[in-house]
């Protein structure tokens, strides 16, 4: 029931967008390989998936972004509780982090050739970029608003050093880097097409670069829908973590 | 642009023509035409507008937003296949596209098993390296083809993450230039006369303006014939549109040519027949649905 | 000798001194200052409250002596050596309560055990010893937000019993509660004061509190905050609350708060 | 006394940045025209303040950004507040903005330039979509944090509608807001790279890219610094701002 | 007929009134109602106080009159009209005060001043005035984070009779105050609710206070939480605590409670 209620909103949500593109197909009148159909779009697809070519470029871009994206939580998470509990290293960190962080990969990529070559490390590191800092900020932030008096009641009670970390801060800070690990998903996805661009020759990017390439537009929508698709599935797996999580939390104790 | 509305009392304003490229050696003839544009065209105003790459640059001859281009002509011909009306006018310029290895690489079969870079599939660069290994009595499988953009490739090459490369101008001299890569060929050792970048123009301006296309086309030639002349005075021209030294520039102009541009049958057909021998499209457009040499034959005569 | 007029008695009796504390919160209009040097002592095993009107700085005063705020002068010395922060010893409960609100009941009264190296049924058990002595065993597995007021307020106890502290520092904590609750509570507290020689300083509005569990009552006033008076209870524990004395006792209190203009107008007679 | 303070902080990060920079340099051996030496950017720098060069990219840049983060900030925020106070409409919002988030400007580009153009228009859609995200995200999620029991008061005082978004909702969601601003201008300069490849002629990013394919890349840094410098700059300009308001609040009422 | 007995009068005269009033909280193991059958009736003017022991029901079944709550069955009516959720005519005050932290004391008093559509001047006067009532007129300009306990209690009363409702829900509002304060509140809140002609529905778990200022008590028990005895106090206000019949009430209740099961073994003589 439940369940229904919810692919119902969905549904009618994945209606809503197929009718404004259907729309727009038919009032702006483009011409067909410029602004593909559903419909193409859909042949697009199944091509896609039935000559198996989906499943390369995805189980690629899963791997990859697996590996720059659980990189980027741990480093975020880490050093952001480092710098939270040492003042003066973020006082020295932050400005860097201000700095490096709204330089997008497409302007680094020159010195990612020179120091991560081209193929997986790339985009690896481009993913890892762009998963890092919101997860480092919104660590820092969740840190530093963990209300005092939790932190009164655990120097208290002696707790302090390793067990402080982690069953006080993080548990208090939890909410926020959970948030910061939501918006990293959605912007290391977005980084994904920018990491496969530079040498690679799979990839749900790759697809979508190659068939820019080569003017296949529909091609490019269906790699717009499975990378919508998958940043979807994603996010959601992150929500459910959080709230098993916290439901542990909370039936523990 | 956009200068028609409201204009000075002397009469209609000239139609601004926009033409797209990327800062290539290949585009030179543009450069220098715009150049000439600044004395004043009697149908119209020339403005180019510099694209950061060949899919930007598609994106905006597809969709209308440029008049024309200087630009791979496969990627136009597979525009066309898609059923944009484009048409290639006249050719870019005629060979200046280096195979660069290794300094390590000695002959074709060295790189076997090795990767090597080229921009794009749909492109010359990509044929020529078939054509080399094919040469070799190698197959196309026999090296790990990479497509990269065209600025990384010296980078890629100097940190020996891939063998060679080819692609166009100047980033072959540059490797050269900074002694990471060394000349293994010259695409007119492979293909004489081989057909790379194409001065593509929408099918309304040809059809719909022709008295402008035809003063384009017109210009162009001359412009051209300017650059092959490797001039100091184009050098400077050419300077202003790609920032590069004059070591890479003078090494990348040795290796082109800007004369006879006319976009011969034959060569159109050899390339048609490699893009479908190579499988990169099953059915390329004709040199008769594809190629107006109308223009450029009009401007010979006159 | 201190602004209380007591003398200072062997080093090693006393456990908790402060002495000649000031403090004063930046950004409080007039900056007046909301301790003005205050000083008290506070023997091994004694049992102080705290007395004074809402605002006086009872709340600041029992945060420096546990060592949560620093005072602006002034010292506090803890087992005669100098407080440098909070320290299990003397374990605080905060008006606020300070649960922690994704642990449970059980797992906040662990909280101050964990620490401790205990075995985990050892600790377990302990914690529901203590949940027990405040009735709320059979809501150990309910998070904060799922308690009553009152019932926060006796977890926080329960925690701060259970880690069985020297010292004891205690906010209002018995202020949310109903008068059955209170007086279980209080009882339960005296006797594990007590049993364990455990050392109370308690900030009370009830002064029928005050006088049924202290040894000692300090009075407070506000602007600036200091100790105005301080009245020993002489009366043998367990009190009765009934009795002629320990009305006395109360009617002092009450006329000392008059006498420093904090009184309304009309009579008491509680 | 804390100004300098502040500084010296700063001045330690550049200095270490550098420090690391030039030793990179030193060690790694590279081509000078692969890995300029901050002595070659400082030189580039020099080269782009002289010939004006940079006021003129800093300024368009500067204008594109601020036309499309306003209108980002401005539709996430009020798209925000209608989203999170009517749950059917987020229901329906939530997998369309999870599916259409991750989506690279890379890959919408081709329709971006069909709807939009070149030039102007297309960075600053681009810009718009990078920070729009961001801010709606963080606006629902704010609005939904806020402490239940000021909408009892609310209710309870008969504040609704426009009074009980400006004088309840807002402020208690103004912190998770603004952060989400302050993730948002990061995100939207990460994309001014972006925006500015569709035929701009001008702006940072176009700088950047133009002298990547000029291989330029002691441009290429300086477009990096610069880019780096501003979005600190503005990041600490939403910072005083949250700050302000803050404060106002704190003082008025 | 309702559970506690009392034949309903005519309808004009009830203000308040819940009838059949169930309420579980999913998550609560076990799942008991913590209402079970809740029926009550408050007559305009009226002053009515729940008095019951910690975790009973009391703040639950307040929410529930407030509209702030949905009961799992039965039906809430205010001033005969079935009540779809809180109203201005019924201002609630909290336990946990519900103070907006980004605005002063005085802001949040003008709080519910705002929809009213005064005078930016009459609002502040008016928002002064009751801060002047409960003692924090020199507090205004601070922000709750620097009020002390006691003045947050107080700032979210003067909030509340600010509007002046017609019904005043309020939870322990005294509970955090101290002894003089909180008499001086009672006075006030009486005098006013005498001149104002206001309705009130008080918590507390003060048996002194319930009989000081109501007209009628009801004694609340918890597990399942209902309503076990009502008591109307039927001496004249100003009352005297130290009055013969102030204590036979005050008797009564501690008895009543005793009978649930609720006291201690000790004997009690307050
Ligand atoms: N959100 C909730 N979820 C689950 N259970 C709750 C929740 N709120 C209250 N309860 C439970 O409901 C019961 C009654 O709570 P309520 O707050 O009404 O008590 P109360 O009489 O006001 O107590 P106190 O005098 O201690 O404030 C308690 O057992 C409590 O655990
Ligand atoms: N963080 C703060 N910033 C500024 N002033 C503060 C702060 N905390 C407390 N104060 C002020 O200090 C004074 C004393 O506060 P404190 O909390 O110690 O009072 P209290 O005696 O505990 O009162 P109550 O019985 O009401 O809890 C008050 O005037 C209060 O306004
Ligand atoms: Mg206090
Ligand atoms: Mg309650």
């Amino acid at each position: 029931m439940r369940i229904l209620d919810k692919f119902g909103f969905a549904a009618i949500a994945v209606f809503l967008l197929l009718a404004v593109w259907q729309l727009a197909v038919l009032v702006g009148d483009y011409e067909a390989s410029l602004l593909p159909a559903p419909a193409d779009v859909g042949g697009a697809i199944a091509e896609l998936l039935q000559s198996g070519a989906l499943w390369t470029h995805l189980r690629v871009s899963l791997l990859r972004f697996a590996a720059g994206y659980v990189a980027a939580a741990l480093a975020g998470v880490g050093l952001g509780l480092l710098f939270s509990r040492v003042p003066w290293l973020w006082r020295i960190a932050d400005p860097l982090v201000q700095v490096i962080r709204p330089v997008s990969p497409i302007a680094w990529s020159p010195f990612i050739v020179l120091w991560f070559g081209i193929g997986n490390a790339p985009a690896i590191v481009i993913i890892f970029l762009a998963g890092f800092f919101p997860v480092l900020l919104s660590t820092v932030a969740g840190v530093r608003g963990v209300d005092p008096i939790y932190l009164k009641v655990a120097g208290n009670f002696g707790i302090a050093g390793h067990a402080l970390l982690t069953r006080i801060i993080l548990p208090a800070a939890f909410p926020s880097i959970t948030a910061g690990m939501r918006i990293a998903i959605g912007t290391a996805w977005i980084f994904l097409v920018s990491g496969e661009m530079v040498g690679s020759q799979s990839g749900l990017g790759y697809l979508i670069v190659d068939s820019r390439n080569t003017i296949r537009l529909d091609l490019v929508m269906a790699g717009i829908v499975f990378i919508g698709l998958c940043g979807l599935a994603l996010d959601r797996a992150v929500l459910l973590f959080e709230r098993r999580v916290r439901r542990r939390w909370g039936a523990s104790g | 642009a956009g200068a028609g509305i409201g204009s000075d009392d002397s009469g209609e304003a000239k139609r601004t023509i926009k033409l797209g490229y990327l800062p290539i050696t290949h585009a030179a003839p543009l450069y220098i035409e715009e150049e000439m544009s600044k004395e004043g065209f009697d149908s119209f105003d020339l403005e180019l507008v510099k694209f950061g790459s060949w899919p930007d640059l598609m994106d905006a001859l597809n969709t209308g937003n440029i008049d024309g281009a200087s630009v791979l002509i496969e990627l136009a011909m597979r525009a066309k296949e898609q059923g944009i009306d484009l048409k290639a006018v006249a050719l870019g310029h005629k060979d200046g596209n280096v195979v660069v290895v290794d300094p390590s690489v000695n002959s074709p079969s060295d790189l076997k098993g090795k990767p090597f870079a080229i921009p794009h599939k749909y492109s010359t660069h990509n044929i020529l390296l078939y054509q080399m290994l094919k040469e070799a009595g190698m197959a196309y499988e026999d090296v790990q083809v990479i497509e990269l953009p065209p600025p990384e490739m010296p980078a890629a090459l100097a940190e020996r993450r891939i063998a060679g490369y080819v692609v166009a101008e100047p980033f072959g001299a540059k490797a050269v230039a900074i002694g990471k890569g060394k000349v293994l060929l010259q695409s007119h050792e492979l293909w004489p006369d081989s057909v790379d970048c194409a001065l593509v123009l929408r099918g309304e301006l040809i059809d719909g303006e022709r008295e402008i296309a035809q003063e384009l086309v017109d210009q162009y030639l001359a412009a051209g014939a300017r650059a092959e002349h490797k001039s100091e005075e184009s050098k400077s021209i050419l300077k202003n549109y790609m920032d590069v030294d004059d070591e890479v520039l003078d090494l990348s102009l040795q290796w082109i040519k800007y004369d006879e541009l006319k976009l011969e049958r034959e060569a159109y057909d050899m390339l048609r027949e490699y893009l479908i021998e190579m499988g990169l499209s099953p059915n390329p457009p004709s040199f008769e649905a594809f190629v107006d040499n109308s223009l450029i034959e009009q401007a010979d005569e006159g | 000798m201190d602004a209380t007029g007591r003398k200072s008695t062997v080093a090693h009796k006393t456990l908790l001194e402060g002495s000649g504390l000031w403090k004063t919160y930046s950004g409080n209009e007039g900056a007046e200052p909301v301790l003005s040097n205050v000083s008290l002592q506070v023997e091994r095993g004694e049992f102080v409250s705290l007395v004074g009107p809402s605002g006086c700085g009872k709340s600041t005063l029992l945060h420096v002596l546990g060592g949560f705020a620093r005072p602006d002068r002034g010292e506090v010395r803890l087992g005669g050596a100098p407080l440098a922060g909070p320290a299990s010893r003397a374990v605080m409960l905060f008006q606020e309560y300070g649960l922690l609100p994704w642990r449970s009941a059980l797992g906040n009264v662990e909280l101050g055990l964990e620490p401790l190296g205990m075995s985990v049924s050892d600790r377990r058990e302990r914690a529901r010893y203590y949940l027990q002595l405040v009735q709320l065993d059979d809501k150990r597995a309910l998070l904060p937000h799922q308690l009553s007021g009152g019932m926060k307020q006796r977890v926080a106890l329960a925690r701060a019993l259970a880690v069985r502290p020297e010292l004891l520092l205690m906010d209002e904590p018995f202020a949310a509660l109903d008068t059955f609750t209170r007086y279980h509570l209080q009882d339960q507290l005296l006797e594990l004061q007590r049993k364990e020689a455990l050392t109370v300083v308690l900030v009370t509005h009830d002064i029928d509190e005050a006088v049924y569990l202290s040894d000692r009552v300090l009075l407070m006033e506000g602007g600036p905050g200091r100790i105005h008076t301080e009245l020993a209870i002489a009366l043998a524990k367990p009190r009765d609350r009934g009795q002629r004395d320990f009305q006395a006792y109360r009617k002092r209190i009450l006329e000392a708060f008059r006498l420093t203009g904090n009184g309304p107008e009309e009579e008491f007679t509680i």
